[in-house]
This record gives C-alpha cells, structure tokens and sequence, in this order.
C-alpha cells in the first residue's frame, strides 16, 4: 500500500471523487490559485478547472449557503471553510438550513454537501483560531460528523461523506496533515460511517480518543503497557454522528472503565456526551465514572508554554487511566 | 405587448385569477389562524399580489424560484394545489411538505418553488446555489430570489450579490419593498433607503417597479429574467408594494397610522387591475364577480381538503432527518431509553 | 409583594437598570417603536427615547458585536436577539469577541453586556423558530448563561446580567412570557449567578429542570408524590454558567437518583454534561445512571401533534422517574 | 499646510523614523519567526508603512483605531512599547497582552489601540461600537476601523456601514487595498473591485489616497477623520499599498509575479519619503542611515527585551477569563478531578 501524507490522501480523495462524478465540484478560499491555505487542494484547479474549483471571497455564511442550494439541485458541493474558528459565520447556514431542509420540507430536497474543515490547537494561533468545534456539530440532527485521525480514514471517510446523500461536516485536524501513513490507492476504497476502529485492543480500561487525541490515546496506551502493565483497549471512533456506541459499549462491558479524550472545551463537549451514553447504557458495569481529558476551559492563549497546557497531552491520558484504574470500586 | 399594454386577454384573465385566488386564500388562511386552526406565525401577502403574480407570469416553467416565510401566494402562483398548501397550514399530512414546514416553510418541487425560509436573508445564498447550479449543469434556467425590503441589511445580502456577480450567476433578486420590516420603516432600517441602489457597490444593476401594478412587475420582472438569461449576469429588481395587513396575524400596526393603510388600500392591486380590465372591455363586473366566486369556491375547496387530511402518524416523526444509503449504520436519532417511546430510524446496511 | 407576568419582569429589570445607570442601553429588531416582538421592551422607548433605545436592521452578527465595541469603551449595552434561533448568525462575535476578549487582551478590557434572546418550542414555529441553544452557549468559556423560568428569577437575575462585568448570555422562554408569578418591587432586589433554586424538597429522586422544563418538573413532581407516593427533590439550576453543581450533588448524596430534564437536542445537550459531570463526582452515590429527559434529536416538526411529541411533558419526566426509581441496584 | 505639501520638518522627521521603526521591527520579527522564536501566524506589514503612520498621524490621542492580525506596525505608530510588542510575539509576560494575544490579537489601552483581531471582518462592529460609545458619552472622539481588501466581502461591511451610516456614528473605515486577500486578486474576490465605492449602495462616501505616500494618506485621512467629527457621518477611505512579503511568513505567492512585486518595491514609501525629505533638505543621507541605525538599535533593545522577559506563569492560566465580582459564584472554569491540574478561579464571593 503507498505511503503518503493525510493531507495527501485527502487531495486524493477529492481528486478521485471528481474524476468518478461530474457533479462534484469544490469551493472555499484560496483553494484554487493558492492551491488551499494547508494545501490540501494543491493542484485541482490545474487538473479540473475554474468550473469546479471555485475560490471564493471572505464570505463564509454565503458561500456555504450557496453550497446548500447547489446541492439541492443535483450538485455534490465540497466546501472548505479554512479552518473551523470561521465556521461559527456560517452556523445559520449549516444549522438552520442544510441540517432542516430534508425533514422540513417533508423529504422532498436533499443536500448531499460535504462541509471540509480543519481545527484544533498546537500551533500557537491563538484564542481565536484554535477552536475544537466537535461538540457543536455532533448536536445537531440531519448533520453528519466526521473525524479522521489517519491518512487512511481521511481519504476512506471523505470519499464516503462525497457520496452520501447528507450534509457532512468533515473536521481535518491542522497538526495531522504532514502526518503518513498507508492508504489504499483503490479508488472504489471508501470508510462506512458510524463504524468505530478499535486501534489497539486491551482488558484494562477503554480509551476513546477523539480525532487526534486517537493518536494520542494511543501513544499513551503503549506507555501504559510498557511502564504501568495497563492493557489499554484504544477507540477510535471516526464518525460522531453516527456514532458507534455499540463498539465502545462493548469495550467498556469489558474492561469495565473507560477514558474520553478530546481536544475541546469540556462542558457539554464530546466526552461529556459519550460519558452520559455511556454510564445510561452500560451503568452496571462501570467500575468507575467515565473519565475525560478535556482540552481547558478557556480561550486558547498564544503562548506556548500556556498553550501546551490547554490541550491533552500523553501524560494527561496516562494519568487519568492510572485513577480510574486504580480507583477502588465502592470508594468515594 | 409595448410598455404598459395589456397582454392578451386570456392572460389578463389568468393573472386577474391568480390574484384574487391568492386574497381570498389569504383572507381564509387568516380566519383559520384565529380559529386555531393554523399555528406558528402566520405572515400574508395581502396587497402584494401584484408582485407575486407578475413576477410568477415572468418565469417559465423550468427556472426556480425561492423565496420567504411569505410565500403562500408564491407557491399557489406557481401552480402548487391550493388544497395542499392549506393542509401544509393545518399541519396535515397532506401538506405540501407533509405539515412539517408550515407557513414559514413551503416547498414544491414538482413546480419548481425552492422554499419559503424562515431566517432573513437565509435564502438568498441558496437561491445563488441554485443558479450555480443551473449554470453549471449547461442550462439556461433562471433563478428569482425574493426578499422583503428588510433583508438587505442582512450580510447575506452584500456576501450573495457579490458572488452571484463575481461569477456571472443567472439570478435576479427581487426586493418586495412594502416600506417596513416588521414594525420598523425603511428609513429606520437603511440609510440610503433606496432599495434598488443597493447593489450599485457590487456592480449589480438595479431597476424599479410598480408592485401595485402587475402588468409593470411583469414587464419589468421579464427584462431582468430574459437579460439575467442571456447576458448571465444577476439583476436587483424592487417592487414598491404594501402589505395591507400587519407584519403577522395580530400585529397591533403601532408603527403606522391608518391613513397611510387606507391610501394604500387604494392602490389595492386587484381592485386597479379588475378596473382596467373592465374598461379594456375584457371582463365585465359580472365576469369579476364570477372570478371572486370561484376563487372563493377553491378556497372552500382547500379548506375542506386540509381539514379531512389526517394529522401526520406519529410514527412518521423520524422520518426523513437523513437519507439513508446503504453505506453508513449507527444511530441517526433519538438515543432515550426512557420517557415517550422516540426510537430512532436506522440505516437499512 | 407585587404580582406580574414573566415579561413585566423584565421590562421592569431593564426599566430599573436603566434608571439606576445612565450606561445602561438597549439595542435590537423591533425593540422600539414595536415595543418588542414579545413586548418585554413594552414602553422603553416613549421612556427613555431614541438614545438608550434602538431599533436595528435585520443584521445580527454586526449589532451584537456593535454591543461588544461599545461594552469595551464604558457602556453596558443589552441587545436584545429576537429569538435564538438567529443567535447562529451572531456566534462570531459571540464566541470569537465577547467571549474571548476579556482572556485575550491580559485582562486590559471588559465586555459587561448582556445578549438576551427567548428560545423554546410549543408555539408550532417549525424547523428553523423552535431551538434551544443552552448546550451551545454553556460550552463557551468567557460568558455566563442564565436561563430564569419564573418571572421573579427573570428580574432578579437579568439585574444581576446587567450590573456583571462579564458578557452573559440570556435565554428566555417563549412560552413563559405570560407566566404570572410574585416579583419584590425592591429595586435593590437581584439575583446572584451561581445559586440554584431548590423547588421542591424530596428525597426519592433529584429532578434538575432548566429553564421551563424547571416548571414543567415541578408538575411532574406534585403527580409523582400525588399519584405514585415518590418525593421528587425538583432543582432549577437558574444559571448554567457558573453552574451551581454543589446544590445538585449534594441533592444527588441525598437521593441517590438523578433525572435531568431540557428542551434541546439530547447529544452534547445540558443533560449529557450534568451527567457526565454527577457521575464523575457522585458515582459512588449513585443507584441509577442520571437519565435524561430531552427534546427530540430532530429539526423541530410544525404540526401540533408532531411538535408535541418532539419536546418534554409532565408525563415524560413521570415515566424517567418511575424508570430510575424502580431501577434495581445492581441490575442491568 | 496644502495638498501633497510636507509637514514641518519636525513632524516628517517623525513619520520616516516611524515608519524605518516599523520596517525594521517586522524584519527582525520574520526572522525571528524563521528561528521559532515567535510562533502562529504572522502577518508583516512591510510595504504598508505608509497607510499605518499616515493613518495615526492624523488621528488625535483620545481617538480610537482597531484593526485585523496585520497590526504591529499599527500599534507602534500609535506609541507602544516595541519592546512589549516583541514581547508579546515571543509569548511572554511583558507583552501587551501578557502573552495571550500573539501576533494577531495586539491591544493597548493606554493608547487606544482598541485591538488586532484574527476574524476576517470581524472587528467592524466593535469599531462601530466604540465609536457608538463615544458619541452616546457625548464626546467628540473618532474611532479609525482598518480592515483589507478582502474584509470588504464579509457580511459585517455592509450590514456595519449600514448601522453607522444610520446612526451617524464617528468612524472612519479604512480600506487598506494592497490587491490581495490572501492570494486572491482583488479583481477574484470582487465583482466591483473600486473599493471606494463598497459604501455608495449604503450612502457612506469613500475616498481614496495613496497608501504608498505617508503624505497623502496623512491627508486624505486627517480630512476624512475631521469631517467624521464635525460632520457625524462613516467616511470609507481607500489607501492603494502593497505587502512586499507573502501574507504571512511562508507563503510561497505563486499568486503573483516577482516583476510586480519589483515594481511595487520601486515605490517603498520609506524610500520615497526620505528621497524627498533628502531633497527638501529636511534630512541628510547622514540622517537617514543614523535614523536607520537607531531604528535597528530600538528594534535590537525590544528584541532583548522580549528575550529577557519571562514566559507566563503556569498559574496564570485561568486569570482573567472571567472579570469576578461579589455577586457571583459558582465553578467558571475546568472542573477535570483527573489529568494535570488545572484547578479553576473561584469567585471571591
Ligand atoms: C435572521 C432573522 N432575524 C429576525 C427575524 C424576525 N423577522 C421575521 S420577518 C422580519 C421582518 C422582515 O422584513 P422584510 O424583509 O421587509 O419582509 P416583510 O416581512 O416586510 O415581507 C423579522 C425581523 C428572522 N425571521 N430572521
Ligand atoms: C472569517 C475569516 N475567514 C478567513 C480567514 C483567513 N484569512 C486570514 S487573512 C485572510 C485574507 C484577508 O485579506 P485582506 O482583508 O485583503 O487583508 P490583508 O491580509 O491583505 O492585509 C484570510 C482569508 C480569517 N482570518 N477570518
Ligand atoms: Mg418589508
Ligand atoms: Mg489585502
């Protein structure tokens, strides 16, 4: 199997999905002379033109609405907003119409847009442009949520969010785009949704690591064995809605204990949501409360050093799985 | 048919009908409400027929129109059955969009009406998507976006103007100036309050009409559609017009006095059109009364169809959130194990 | 002590605020010469003229963050959104400005306003009029969020939002306008952040309401003691940002069971995080998984009999009770 | 002192060593960007020098100016410390804000320097706030609100021009068109690419100036700034520049040619103001190396400054993410039991 970059397999991605279907067209800023602001579009505007690849002015609620009434109207629009801090202009669009359109208008329109974008810390961009915006999109029914953390899943998941007949909301994290790994060059390779990876498999405790925090949770889970003779059960689950509950409750009715780590606020984020599933569907073996790493409850700051403490690290993972391991059952 | 003239007088007659089946579908529609019958917000075209219908006779078949949570007149102009867009009031199954939307939310795919929407200023992106798309598939149709007098201050505005000039998009948008947004008039909403300027920064052309007058909305409607058409670029048409009623069913209109509703009242576009028609010795007042009893006797028609529609199954109420395909499983709905029984749909695979 | 309804409450906030601070102004759709689309501004402007009260264009993103400018230079506006659901065309400035400001700039300025806007269903306002955005405004660090559900907790606590420094977020209920209820006439009287109310006393189950859904459990409550002899501890949180979390845990020690009941979508929403949150601090204490009562993961339906399946009755919050009460420990 | 006349020597004196400062301390800060040093995105304004000290010389101390992420030339003009500027692109404690804003959040109350911010359009409204804040208290202050080229294409232009247009708020907003937003020409960006003009649909004049003149800029800004005051009306001023860099450090600009970039670099306003002031006989060519020399020995004190200056305290993680008071309890911030400890702040109360 080739080896390439994420950001690689999802140019692929597009460019095959192109190549299989005329109706699949691109837009977003500085995706076409720019060739993408993280060079996930490099070279498409060259191969497939100004037709299909569209850059657009610094409008997202517009142009992302534009994306909505083209897919009505038998387009599959794949739009890039160019990182997730600015999708929040565009909310009404994503929310109010293309999530209602199908059920609202009694299933007579659907909109088969693939919604691209990237978020996530790290790389010292500040409070306004480091947002993890998960938690907000896995809220909203006639949404689609995914989550790749490989190159493999980057390229399988957006291949089938392109073909599906749902808005998807395609969250790219921006630390994994030089990151490689094999990915099939089969073009009829494509990830379903809704199915979790069980990324590495364990008696001791479950991890659900959440789009990078899945690399994270895994880089932890090896230490864990190594230094603790923690055997970690690392999920992945690559789509948020829909989600697969069933493979995490299945690792959590065996180990018994169960780690959420997300990069996101941590009130009402990802981990909170799967927490409360979690402890409703499997309550009577939970050995201890599901735990979560969370990124911190504030503005990311710019600062380095602050920064890297707003957002999980390995340790984190490391020592939130070594107290729920080693609380006692029936302790307080 | 030179500026002004009359079309045909079986034309004539058509849109003479269409507007008076929208009063008298509106004036029902707004009893209903007082009854109870229909819930939400009710908002009706009372007083702009004229832009409805003219706009409506200058599109053919094919282009699409799309519009606001205004547009019961829009839809039944279109060629929507009366019956069903009632029922879509009542909240029936038999609704255009199965009592899901309501009157903020009609849709009609089978004649093209893209939408009414309930966030100002939301349809006017779709409708450019929807013009893209045109454009894109090699066809000539045409999008109409409508809008009230009070969505241009929304920044979808300015955003869509643009980009549907930038990209030589075949839409033409259309302000339904009725000098208030809600309770606020438009020299207390825009500072340059002249509506059809409000795309001369984007290099958008704009030109007027008589929204009390269909002949000239048509007229004027026509030349943007067939100019949008043939020279693809969007064109801003403003219709100065008047709702007669208020913003929505039981708006106390504290915000304009009665004078100035009366004089409008006599612009009534209906009224004139009939007027002109009789002298033109194309109808006669018994033929107008003929008109009215029919619409009248649609109307009846409709309300009967809406209230023998069942409400929609309760079982429906997952129905169509997603589309779903073979290739993804996982739940799309309703997670509760307790409570009312909500379960949720499933993918087939 | 004086009876009035839900919005004379408010009006008689604002009126009072106002009165007591010449900084204090309002900005919003329809908030002047129509007197509000609700009527909480009934009266304002004949009051306290053009000045303190304005009327805007439809653009809500722009005169909230106008609130933002003018909250960083000395002023204390409240805008008021006309209803949630076009709070999602705001959400730049709110999230990326008003939240992030105070953090982001070393503390060198303030953004003390106050966002008002009602939310709910039950009025059949379809798809796009019927949301409840609780869950996505209480993720957000930087703001407060208050969500009154009597008309003495709406005066109380939006003086509070007025005189704090910080920008919070206040979420009224449609259909809780015309609510009557004892309000002081004090005009010293004021609500602090942070306090939960404890409706009802109880000691068979804690029933945690927020915003009508408070009242909605209260009823619930009467029935289950009435009918079914279960003493229902009924807690309102009042603000969910700071989240008076003591109070329900300490309800949660006492009573061992745990249902949480809202309006909005049931994933990521308030009940997923106040369990995720008691489960982790009270496990031990717990004889059941916290349950939840929420509105239905779908665009809200507008025909009557579909609306009022898609959001939470009396009998709702019943049946969660029963289930949790009638829970046996320890079985699955 | 008449049109395109120089100042008194004194003040032109000034504005070449303001703008040599600025031109100097972005070099120093791209190089320190290439060394790690300074991390994020940054956006240098070299080759704008001119739109920023002709800008802030015509504006009085207690006026206010606001701008994007491009802004550190922007708050030096204004009087801040280059030192804690610097400090604040190295992360550290002393910076203006303490280290949590960066390169694209800057803010200075002390000189009314009311904030860089990273969202495209997104600091408009608050501009137009500020400028309502001043009105509303009865002053005569002046809020300047700078943006680029591709703000203009952002919702929150026009719906902004809109509202100060109707309120006659006291703002100037500055279009600083250097032909690009990111790599798209503006011509790709803007149907009707003659920025000045962004503001006829909404009634607000625009005006244009030389951005690549100190001279005109100070101009055409201090009477758009001064008819602003007097007047009560939003004033769009474009200044023409160019960014002789890519748009922030590593941008490979394949979007443009290096032939244009030269052209442009033959117009460098600092170039060109101090040819003129050399033949005016205001400097000397021994004046502009020492003026040089001692902006390199400023921007070399600031650098050492930033470097001296500790990073924040882990401790202050959680300050000021809330402004606390009496009235208020509860948690404000990360509630996590496990994990490092990021215990929250607490209100007094
Ligand atoms: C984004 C948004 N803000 C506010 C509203 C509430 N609202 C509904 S209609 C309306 C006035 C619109 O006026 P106009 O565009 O002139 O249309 P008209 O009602 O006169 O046909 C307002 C403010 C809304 N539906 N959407
Ligand atoms: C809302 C939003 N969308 C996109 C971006 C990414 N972005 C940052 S700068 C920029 C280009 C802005 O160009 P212009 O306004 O001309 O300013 P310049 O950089 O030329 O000074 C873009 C697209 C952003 N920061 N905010
Ligand atoms: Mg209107
Ligand atoms: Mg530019």
């Amino acid at each position: 199997m080739p080896e390439m970059r994420y950001r690689e397999a999802l140019n692929q991605a597009l460019a095959e999905e192109m190549e299989r279907d005329e109706t699949v067209f691109l837009m977003g800023e500085d995706i076409g002379v720019f060739n993408g602001a993280f060079k996930v579009t490099n070279g498409l505007l060259e191969r497939f033109g100004e037709k299909r690849v569209r850059d657009t002015p610094i409008s997202e609620n517009s142009f992302t609405g534009i994306g909505v009434g083209a897919a009505m109207t038998g387009l599959r629009p794949v739009v890039e907003i160019m990182t997730v801090n600015f999708s929040l202009l565009a909310l009404d669009q994503v929310i109010n119409h293309a999530a209602a359109i199908h059920y609202m208008f009694g299933g007579q329109a659907t909109v088969p847009m693939v919604l691209r974008m990237p978020g996530g810390a790290g790389n010292q961009l500040g409070p306004t442009h480091s947002h993890s915006f998960e938690a907000f999109f896995l809220q909203v029914p006639g949404l689609l949520v995914a989550v790749p953390s490989t190159p493999a899943d980057a390229k399988g998941l957006l291949k089938t969010a392109i073909r599906d007949d749902n808005p998807v909301v395609f969250i790219e994290h921006e630390s994994l785009y030089g990151r490689r790994g094999e990915v099939p060059d089969d073009p009829d390779f494509t990830i379903p949704f809704g199915v979790a990876a069980v990324r590495r498999e364990g008696s001791d405790v479950t991890v659900v690591g959440v789009s990078r925090m899945a690399i994270t949770a895994g880089e932890a889970a090896t230490t864990l064995a190594d230094e603790h003779g923690i055997e970690a059960e690392v999920i992945d689950p690559r789509t948020l809605r829909p989600l697969d509950l069933d493979t995490i409750l299945e690792s959590v009715r065996k180990t018994n204990r169960c780690v959420v780590v997300e990069e996101g606020w941590p009130h009402g984020g990802v981990g909170a949501n799967l927490a409360a599933l979690i402890q409703e569907q499997a309550f009577d073996w939970l050995d201890a409360p599901v735990a979560r790493v969370t990124g911190a409850d504030l503005p990311m700051p710019y600062a380095r050093n602050l920064e890297q403490l707003s957002f999980p690290h390995g340790q984190d993972v490391i020592d939130a799985v070594l107290a729920t391991v080693g609380r006692e059952v029936g302790a307080p | 048919m030179s500026a002004g003239e009359l079309p045909d007088p079986e034309t004539a007659r058509r849109w003479l009908e269409k507007m008076v089946l929208i009063r008298r579908f509106e004036e029902r529609a707004g009893e209903q409400y007082t009854r109870a019958k229909v819930g939400g917000f009710l908002h009706l075209g009372i007083g702009e027929e004229a832009t409805i219908v003219g706009t409506v006779a200058a599109l053919r078949p094919d282009d699409y129109l799309i519009g606001t949570y205004r547009t019961h007149g829009h839809v039944l102009a279109r060629g929507s059955d009366p019956g069903r867009v009632m029922a879509e009031l009542f909240g029936r199954v038999d609704g255009l969009c199965r009592g899901r939307g309501g009157s903020m939310h009609m849709f009609d795919a089978d004649v093209r009406f893209m939408g009414g929407y309930g966030i100002v200023g939301g349809n006017l992106p779709i409708g450019a998507g929807i013009a893209l798309s045109s454009d894109y598939r090699g066809t000539d149709e045409v999008t109409l976006c409508q809008m009230g007098d009070g969505a241009v201050n929304q920044g979808t505005f300015a955003e869509t103007l643009n980009l549907a000039a930038l990209w030589s998009l075949p839409i033409v948008f259309m302000v339904v100036n009725n000098l208030y947004g809600m309770g606020t008039a438009v020299e207390r909403h825009s500072a340059q309050p002249d509506m059809k300027r409000r795309g001369e920064s984007l290099g958008v052309e704009g030109v007027e009409c008589d929204g009390m007058d269909v002949v000239d909305t048509f007229e004027t409607v026509s030349r943007a559609v067939e100019t949008t058409r043939s020279e693809r670029r969007p064109i801003l048409v403003e219709a100065e017009a008047y709702r007669f009623r208020g913003h929505s069913v039981a708006d106390p209109e504290e915000y304009r006095t009665s004078e100035e509703v009366e004089e409008w009242r006599e612009r009534c576009p209906i009224l004139l059109f009939g007027n002109r028609l009789e002298e033109a010795g194309i109808v006669s007042g018994a033929d107008r009364e003929r008109i009215d009893a029919e619409a009248v006797a649609e109307v009846d028609r409709a309300l009967e169809f809406a209230e023998a529609s069942p409400e929609p199954e309760p079982g429906s109420l997952h129905d169509d959130i997603y589309v779903l395909g073979g290739q993804v499983r996982g739940w799309y709905s309703d997670h509760r194990e307790v409570g009312r029984s909500t379960a949720g749909q499933e993918a087939a695979g």
